[in-house]
């Protein structure tokens, strides 16, 4: 049944995780000046890492189970386990962490503190395999908690007081949140046992527990993931971890944070509760109502800002929601579009952000005024932000529209008809906010010398910042061109999709 | 009543006020009296209690015997800090008692 | 074989020229500025010219990895349109290239062009609906390049209007499309209309798909882009967005409504209300206008508007659904070429000196003498052939027929009020230096009639002897000469009242609403620091949290003072008494504790 | 002052309870099963002395004494640790004829008290501990009447001095583990003179560390503070 | 060592410091590689002993050792189950730890102000041979002589600062330490009384709920928890903890504490469980709730690093406590759910805290100042010893993966089976204040500016706060084996009281 050797594959799980993991401590170690080395463990780790990871993929679609699993305390188990599930966002993280390495690589030339930055970026980035490959909800809670813990270097990294600021809300609402979280894992475990992630819900039959404990669970297991998800109403610490460095908030928001937040949310719904019972016990409505109204008041509050990352940070907040209401409209549509868009979103922010970052670097714009004809002296950056806009608006070919393509048909399959408003609505804000900038861009003449001017030889920007952006975006658009190749984003969630459901 | 029941009683009464007295002095020295007090007291119930109705018994006497070098060590550990204490802050009674 | 190529290229080779293109600018090459690059630009639509003269037999090509599955087709239903809309784009290419090659933003008008046209001709051949969607985007988006490309104040503020509506547009095919296709995964255009049919929500899924496309075709109430676009953007760029573009939202309500599958009599009443009214207010206020343009531009309004009427007919009795399309066909291929003719003649007048002016206005007479649908004219036949597909509704509407004749007295009065305009102008723009070949081969094919492009062969039969009926078609004309000639007298007279309608009708009472709107808004969304710095007097909402505020920021003030830990101090200070009471309460739970 | 009264009230409060428990648990015990007094006399034969208080001190219970030991050098070394240096000699006094006279008179006695206290802790009422504190009040005495008595420093003999009766303990007790016996477990033959080794070991380190101690305490000048070391 | 039993092996444990301590006031006047080398050796020889004893107890089963070969209760019998050698082992790495600490100050001693206190050696050692002593006694007033030597050796090792507010701690850390004792020793006397014996494993047969043993247990508990600086009798420990020298502070809080608790322990669940009331074990849960709680808060205020990491100890003290009422009169499952989670919080708190005292030492060695708001700038010339530090954090927070986080698990777990939601929310508030703490020393550490001045400080402060850090964490992955050793033989496993 399986071209690959049937290999007991406990160690790939591992491997994966080593791959950043160990980076990540002989980085730390590093004495600031080697950055020859740095780079070469950075991309070398990432390489191997995608290497793997594809390799993983490749044998989970052909059904082959990777398994690690060790007692970690009395009832519960450590396991990383690799399905279908997990390679989505194995997969997505993987191939965002080459991309954004190679971007912080020139983003941060010849600042202070690289060593810690660059270790602390891998820790992130073990941590999001982690919480990728996790097996139960324990095993997950570690991982979430670890990204928490080494996302905060890097937000505070400028260590300006507006940083520090920044790091403590973000603190405040992601410590809090895992609190919540760990009181919903827990409770859920003293219902029902440590129970390992399966397809079709690890809850097999909900009728023996109490449905009461079991939604307050649920509920409080959302709110935890919700503070990372950037759920309103606790999306709070989002815009304000802004003043982190352009990688830091491309992974923030494209890869690691939120991502890890709406990831849960896909575990929680689909391989803890089984979305079957998730809709018998009646919590799905409720949740897609709460992303209904994250979705649009991103949007609104995005209206208003007038700095590019800000902007980009409430769309985040809008847009990372289109998963958890992907997840709430009971029915296959509605999941493959709401994992798509795990992915989706991913690369399209990441691209986002890091053309913020070039502008940045390259000409020390920060607010949207500023960026008047910033397309004629940066076009490749400025293309990049445009497909990415577009994603977002959901303009086909791009990859945002396949995910509300499906997103719509699962609002209609599951009974939401107004979820249809829902997204009409904001793909109508998210043009209202997008088009303005890009119409900047490309429209607009220079008015003013632009703040902080650096050259770069013949190119717009720094090699190693541009390459990633034109990868991402080149992405973006074959997301969504190509849509229905095999190993395509949208494959591979109707793949996972079609395990979720029993019928 | 015999004896050992009243060597007993005598420690509780002891214990009880030299209790009181560790409770209310601040200052230091004082405290330790109370505490050798109520250390007497406790080694009067050690002993009186044990033989109470049993007859003599050695055992007491001897933890008795070692308690009391463990509270001379103590008491002269105690009166060295406070010498040095005393020496530096010109002081008898902890910071926090001090008015 | 040949065939699938053609097809390939009707899409790649423009995409390949748009993408050389791209390349040059990003490392500052000078592609753009080359005169044989602009003949490319100019005649990259002629793989889909070939493609549709030459499929008489059809031509498919499926491509299951491309978006959700993809189908490309040139189906004999839909030659027409595609070969119209080529030719529209390579005559209206030859009116550019000089702008291509020496005009201002080279760069982004040649991409603008070149996209917009990929995704015009594209939209007419793909079948599948992601696939039609995303080159009707395309379309639509990269027409905002054209629209702006002036970049006067006047063209980014058409631009903007144009892209609202744009946008509207787009999420409303999506819904329509979402909401007809439920359960399917990468249904084709076909599967649409039957697929509303059997929908529970059939309404709304064709209400959604016609205001969608409707914002192309400017249906009334969703036409503010419209005259300004029409008006800022070089004609060229007018004529094709009016004279293809135009037909790829008409192709896209023909392919999607659910046309002859299912009755839905109160929308196709509403639509043939809609559609008339259209007819005659674009007709009302386009003969208000001063620009040649304008009027042009408000004349599509009202012959889009004329378009309606059939569709919704069929809406509302499917049996003549057939009968509709055809009609519906031809008359978008004739206003297509028509419109897009007239736009290039304003092009050339605009270039010519005053003696070459009378030329050109009296061929563009001819041109608007087809529009207006005089005898013997391609608009004749569309009329002609409109009135006979609605010969099964005039039970039901029995004025239908006065009606539409009366809107093409209307027609015929913006016709004459566009030439009448064209011929006062003063000379603008740039002039064009060369020979006007795109123009005059626009108004060759137009005046020999269209329907020798080949007719769609779904066509009714053909209504024989009926459309030699000059009577009806003359009088309209006839109304409208008598009308204007009223009009000039009264006008010499200074009788008429000098009643402007500004160009953009409705839209100038909507912004003035959304200015106020925003005003008074302000404050909304925005951080409740930030309002209080603005200085914003103190809301409702203000007033609620206020105390919380407060009541968070004195916590974080008592948690951020740095002094001593005190408390522990005090405790420290009554230790004793701690001891104390412990003890007493220990005993105590101790005691007692056990029952 | 509040707090004055609020400290004398619940302190009275709670040693009056603590009392009254104490008071009323005492009334109501009962006579424990098992009866150690039996155990000790049924062992006493093999414990290498006659007198049941010493023999469990010193056999059965010696591994409190050895801690207890231990208590008594950490004592000690604090003591040193503390001690001021340099050391300010107490100034010699003016010669006391009646005291000199006493002192020089019972110091030799006080020796040979403690000595008997030594060896008539196996017997009877006595030991290392009463011996040890006879001594080093003989000590006491003499420092206090002026008389040159070497003090307890941080010389080398001093600490040697200090840990004597610890180390000796000690060796015993790792001799009978190399031996393979449980910890302290003095063959039956050996045990009365393990014993007193240990007892007069003991003797001399008590008195020495308990007249370290009073030596040591470090006075009340605070001329004398050393250095101050490590965190503020 | 094959032949060695664990019985043969225990008593080494205790003479073996025990010589190191007489070794240690023969050379105390000399400095440098001498020293170094004889403790470090005393320190292997520890290490060694400990690991021997816990692999050969973990294979084979508890063992017992009469001493004086006079059996219970007529001599002393040392005993050694799971928890004890699992404690044994605990004190011989921590105790290693900052011995090599102290080490690594003696070798970089360039100058006098870094050198070792005079006799910080002995008293080292004697602390380390009380709480061998502790964990193995199987004797209730052994273990009175125990908390008596662990008492006064500890309030040395603080005093041995020689400032005034060092001896002051010094002084009311004694004085707490005395009362303490006496309360337990007054206890102890009780107890002879009533049953004629002081041997744990008869009482724990013999033991009845009577008044006289129900006093007796409340007066030992109340000593106990004095000086276990339960709150609100926690008012010593801040001080003395906090002045005392860094590797001194370490072990106060990762150690010395945890000695009369895990007395506490033994009381209440294996010799006493049916003298105990549940009433009782919520009063102690209830203080170990304001444990937490204020502890946390202090800290999270409290102006001075080493200060701030001695509230801590104060609040993570008080999750031990909450295992009372999670343990008593519950069901089997909480009862051993908790029993687990609190015994893994001892050690993951001694690891974590020791670990984090030594690298706050190291940061304020290099600050040259004691205050949070000194390390301003610090992160970018201590990256290690910041990593230590929030790796210790990290546990202490109960954040996973640590021996923390687990601990933490294990008593909400308990805390759900048994119906108490109530501690649920102390547990979260808790981990939230330690959050707090621990973030406001990064957040300052952060800080970019230039102008503040760092001194180097030797590399292997470091290398020992680290590798105690990674233990917190490692445990937090591995505690299922030292768990099942811990609790192997536990009454309160078998079923609740």
């Amino acid at each position: 049944m399986s071209p690959i050797p049937e290999i007991s594959g406990w160690w790939l799980p591992l491997a994966v995780l080593g791959t950043s993991l160990v980076p990540a401590l002989l980085i730390m170690l590093l004495a600031e000046h080697r950055q020859g080395v740095r780079t070469v463990l950075n991309l070398g780790a990432a390489v191997v890492k995608l290497a793997l990871v594809a390799y993983m993929t490749w044998g989970v679609a052909f059904g082959n189970n990777y398994e690690l699993r060790f007692g970690m305390m009395p009832g519960v188990d450590f396991v990383l386990r690799a399905d279908a599930m997990s390679m989505l966002f194995a997969g997505l993280s993987a191939a965002l962490w080459l991309f954004t390495t190679i971007y912080a690589i020139g983003y941060l030339e010849g600042a202070p503190n690289r060593s810690r930055f660059f270790g602390f970026f891998s820790l992130c980035v073990a941590s999001t395999m982690g919480i990728a490959l996790a097996g139960n909800l324990v095993t997950f809670l570690v991982f979430y908690e670890l990204l928490t813990l080494s996302t905060y270097p890097l937000v505070v990294h400028r260590g300006t007081p507006k940083s520090l600021n920044a790091g403590r809300t973000y603190l405040r609402y992601t410590i809090g949140g895992g609190a919540v979280l760990l009181v919903g894992v827990a409770l859920f475990t003293s219902l029902v046992g440590d129970v390992s992630f399966a397809d079709t819900g690890a809850l097999v039959s909900e009728a023996s527990y109490d449905a009461t404990l079991l939604r307050v669970a649920f509920w409080l297991l959302i709110a935890g993931l919700g503070v990372k998800a950037a759920l309103v109403p606790l999306h709070g610490w989002l815009p304000i971890a802004m003043v982190a460095p352009a990688p830091v908030s491309a992974l923030l928001h494209a890869v690691a944070v939120v991502k890890a937040g709406a990831f849960g949310i896909v575990r929680v719904v689909y391989n803890v509760y089984g979305v079957e019972t998730a809709q018998a016990l009646g919590v799905l409505f409720p949740l897609a109502v709460l992303a209904s109204i994250t979705i649009l008041w991103g949007s609104v509050r995005a209206l208003f800002q007038t700095e590019i990352k800000k902007r980009l940070a409430y769309s985040t907040i809008s847009q990372v929601s289109y998963i958890a209401l992907g997840i709430a409209l009971f029915g296959p549509w509605g999941s493959i579009g709401g994992l798509a868009h795990l992915l989706h979103q991913g690369l399209m922010k990441i691209t986002l952000f890091f053309c913020a970052g070039n502008y940045a670097e390259t000409l020390g714009v920060h607010d949207i005024a500023e960026l008047d004809g910033a397309g004629r002296r940066m076009p490749v950056t400025s293309a990049a932000f445009t497909i990415g806009a577009f994603g977002m608006i959901g303009v086909p070919p791009l990859a945002g529209f396949v995910s509300k393509w499906y997103l719509g048909l699962g609002a209609l399959e599951s009974g939401m008809p107004w979820v249809l408003g829902v997204l009409v609505l904001s793909s109508l804000l998210n043009a209202a906010y997008f088009l303005p900038i890009v119409h900047r861009l490309w429209f607009r003449p220079q008015t003013a010398p632009w703040p902080d001017e650096h050259s770069f030889g013949t190119g717009e920007t720094n090699r190693w910042l541009l390459i990633p952006t034109i990868a991402t975006a080149v992405f973006t658009v074959g997301a969504g061109v190509f849509a229905n190749m095999p190993y395509s984003p949208l494959r591979w969630a109707m793949l996972v999709v079609a395990r979720v459901y029993t019928q | 009543m015999n004896a050992d029941r009243l060597y007993a009683y005598v420690g509780v009464v002891l214990f009880a006020m030299a209790m009181y007295a560790f409770l209310t002095h601040t200052h230091l020295l004082r405290r330790l009296l109370a505490f050798n007090v109520m250390g007497g007291g406790t080694f009067l119930i050690l002993v009186g209690l044990a033989q109470d109705g049993r007859g003599p018994d050695p055992v007491p006497q001897a933890l008795v015997l070692t308690g009391i070098v463990v509270a001379v060590s103590a008491t002269a550990l105690a009166i060295i800090l406070l010498r040095r204490w005393f020496a530096l802050s010109r002081s008898t009674a902890l910071p926090e008692d001090q008015s | 074989m040949i065939g699938v190529v053609l097809l390939v290229l009707t899409v790649a080779w423009p995409l390949a020229l748009a993408t050389m293109l791209a390349t040059s600018a990003v490392f500052r090459g000078t592609l753009q500025d080359a005169s044989w690059w602009s003949w490319l630009v100019t005649l990259a639509p002629i793989p889909a010219l070939i493609a549709a003269l030459g499929a008489t037999q059809g031509i498919r090509l499926e491509l299951p990895w491309l978006l959700l599955g993809s189908v490309w087709e040139i189906d004999p239903a839909r030659r027409a349109l595609l070969a119209a809309a080529a030719l529209v784009w390579i005559l209206a290419g030859l009116h550019m290239r000089t702008r291509f090659v020496d005009g201002t933003h080279r760069t982004s008008l040649q991409l603008g062009w070149l996209l917009a046209m990929t995704g015009n001709v594209a939209a007419m051949l793909v079948q599948d609906v992601a696939g039609f969607y995303t080159f009707f985007a395309l379309m639509s988006f990269s027409a905002y390049l054209l629209v702006v490309h002036t970049r006067t104040d006047d063209a980014f503020a058409a631009g903007r209007v144009y892209v609202a509506m744009t946008v509207f547009g787009e999420v409303l095919i999506l819904s329509g499309l979402l909401i007809a296709t439920r359960g399917l995964s990468s249904p084709l255009l076909t599967d649409v209309p039957v697929a509303i049919a059997t929908s529970s929500h059939a309404a709304i899924a064709t209400l959604c798909l016609w205001m969608g496309f409707g914002v192309k075709t400017a249906v009334v109430g969703l036409h503010f882009w419209l005259p300004g676009a029409y008006t800022h953007a070089p004609p060229p760029v007018a004529a094709v967005l009016g004279g293809a573009m135009i037909n790829a939202g008409v192709l896209g309500m023909l392919s999607t409504l659910p046309l002859g599958t299912v009755s839905l009599p109160t929308l196709g009443a509403f639509i043939i209300v809609v559609g008339l009214t259209g007819a005659f207010g674009g007709a009302l206020v386009g003969i208000m206008q001063h620009a040649s343009v304008t009027v042009l531009g408000y004349s599509s309004i009202s012959q889009m508007g004329l378009l309606m009427v059939p569709i919704g007919a069929a809406l509302h009795t499917p049996s003549i659904a057939p009968l509709a399309i055809g009609a519906v066909t031809l008359f978008a291929v004739h206003h297509g070429l028509a419109k897009a003719s007239l736009f290039l003649g304003v092009d050339t007048a605009r270039g010519s000196d005053r003696f070459s002016r009378v030329l050109v206005v009296s061929l563009c007479a001819l041109v608007g003498a087809s529009l207006a649908g005089a005898p013997f004219t391609s608009g004749a036949a569309a009329k002609l052939v409109t009135k006979y597909a609605l010969y099964d509704v005039a039970s039901v509407w029995p004025w239908l027929g006065t009606a539409l004749s009366l809107a093409a007295a209307g027609t015929t009065l913006l016709v004459v009020r566009a030439l009448w305009c064209l011929a006062h102008e003063t000379a603008e723009g740039e002039v064009v230096s060369s020979w006007p070949v795109g123009w005059l081969m626009s108004v060759g094919l137009v005046v020999l009639g269209v329907w020798s492009l080949g007719l769609p062969s779904a066509a009714p039969a053909w209504p024989g002897a009926e459309w030699l009926d000059a009577v009806s078609l003359m009088w309209p004309i006839a109304l409208a000469l008598v009308l204007v000639g009223a009009a000039a007298w009264a006008s010499s007279q200074r009788l008429l009242p000098l009643w402007r309608v500004p160009s953009g009708d409705l839209l100038v009472p909507l912004r003035a609403l959304w200015h106020w709107v925003r005003a008074q808004g302000t404050g909304i969304g925005r951080d409740p620091s930030e309002r209080a710095k603005s200085g914003a007097s103190p809301t409702l909402s203000g007033a609620v949290a206020a105390p919380v505020i407060v009541a968070l920021q004195s916590l974080r003030a008592r948690v951020r003072v740095e002094h001593p830990a005190r408390a522990d101090d005090a405790l420290r200070s009554v230790a004793p008494i701690v001891f104390g009471v412990l003890v007493v309460m220990l005993l105590l739970l101790f005691r007692f504790g056990a029952s | 002052m509040r707090r004055r009264v609020a400290r004398h009230a619940v302190a009275g409060v709670a040693s009056v309870a603590v009392g009254i428990a104490l008071w009323q648990a005492i009334g109501v015990r009962s006579i424990p099963t098992v009866s150690l007094p039996a155990l000790v006399r049924e062992a006493m034969p093999a414990s290498g002395v006659s007198h049941d208080i010493t023999a469990v001190l010193l056999n059965f219970r010696s591994y409190d004494t050895l801690l207890e030991i231990a208590v008594l050098l950490a004592a000690a070394v604090v003591a040193l640790a503390l001690r001021d240096t340099p050391r300010e000699r107490m100034p010699a006094s003016q010669p006391y004829l009646i005291l000199d006279t006493f002192v020089w008179r019972i110091t030799p006695l006080l020796v040979l008290v403690a000595a008997y206290l030594l060896w008539a802790g196996s017997t009877r009422p006595g030991g290392a501990f009463q011996a040890g504190s006879v001594l080093a009040g003989a000590a006491v005495l003499l420092r206090l009447s002026g008389l040159a008595v070497l003090s307890v420093d941080d010389r080398l003999a001093s600490r040697v001095v200090v840990v004597f009766g610890l180390s000796v303990f000690l060796l015993v007790a790792a001799g009978t583990l190399l031996a393979g016996q449980p910890l302290l477990a003095y063959p039956p033959a050996w045990a009365g003179a393990l014993i007193l080794m240990i007892e007069a070991a003991l003797t001399l380190s008590i008195a020495v560390v308990l007249f370290s101690l009073f030596d040591n305490a470090p006075q009340s000048r605070p001329a004398a503070a050393p250095a101050q070391r490590g965190e503020a | 060592m094959t032949a060695v039993s664990a019985g043969q092996l225990l008593p080494w444990l205790l003479v073996a410091p025990l010589a190191w301590a007489v070794i240690a006031v023969l050379i105390e006047s000399r400095r440098g590689a001498l020293t170094i080398a004889v403790h470090a050796i005393g320190v292997l020889l520890h290490v060694a002993l400990g690991v021997a004893l816990y692999t050969s107890v973990a294979r084979s089963g508890p063992a017992a050792h009469a001493l004086g070969g006079w059996s219970a209760p007529l001599g002393i019998g040392l005993r050694a189950d799971g928890l004890a050698v699992t404690l044994v082992l605990l004190t011989a790495v921590v105790s290693a730890a900052c011995a090599v600490y102290v080490m690594t100050t003696e070798r970089a001693a360039h100058d006098a102000d870094a050198e070792t206190p005079r006799y910080f050696w002995p008293l080292f050692w004697l602390l380390v041979t009380s709480l061998n002593g502790i964990w193995l006694a199987g004797d209730l007033f052994n273990l009175y002589v125990g908390l008596e030597l662990l008492g006064l050796s500890a309030v040395g090792l603080v005093a041995l600062g020689g400032s005034e507010t060092a001896l002051s701690s010094a002084l009311r850390y004694l004085m707490a330490a005395l009362l303490g004792s006496l309360a337990y020793l007054l206890g102890v006397a009780l107890i002879y009384a009533a049953y004629g014996t002081l041997a744990l494993p008869e009482l724990a047969e013999l033991i009845a709920r009577e008044p006289l043993t129900q006093l007796a247990i409340a007066l030992m508990t109340i000593g106990l928890c004095l000086k276990t600086a339960l709150f609100p009798l926690h008012g010593w420990l801040p001080p003395a903890h906090g002045v005392a020298l860094t590797p001194v502070s370490a072990l106060l809080s990762a150690l010395v504490v945890k000695g009369s608790f895990y007395i506490l322990f033994r009381l209440w669940f294996d010799v006493a469980p049916e003298a105990v009331t549940p009433l009782a074990a919520q009063g102690l849960g209830v203080l170990g709730a304001g444990a937490v709680l204020w502890g946390g808060w202090q800290a999270l205020r409290e102006p001075k690093l080493k200060m701030l990491v001695a509230h801590s100890t104060v609040a993570q003290l008080g999750y031990l406590f909450l295992f009372f009422p999670l343990a008593v009169g519950t069901g089997v499952s909480a009862a051993a759910l908790a029993t687990q989670g609190m015994l893994l919080h001892l050690v993951a708190h001694a690891f974590a805290k020791s670990a984090m005292f030594l690298a706050s030492g190291t940061l304020i060695a290099a600050a040259g100042r004691g205050g949070v708001a000194d390390l301003a700038g610090i992160g970018r010339h201590m990256p290690m010893s910041l990593f230590a530090f929030g790796l210790a954090g990290v546990s202490l927070m109960g954040l996973p993966p640590s021996g923390g986080f687990n601990a933490k698990w294990l008593l909400l777990q308990s805390a759900l089976a048994s119906g108490q939601w109530f501690w649920l929310c102390v547990l979260l508030s808790g981990g939230l204040l330690t959050a707090g703490y621990v973030f406001r020393v990064f957040r300052e550490s952060f800080v970019e500016s230039k102008d503040s001045q760092f001194t180097p400080t030797p590399r292997g402060y470091d290398w020992v706060a680290l590798t105690l850090a990674a233990m917190a964490i490692a445990l937090g992955l591995a505690s299922q084996a030292p768990l099942s050793t811990m609790t192997s033989g536990l009454r309160v496993m078998a079923g609740g009281t």
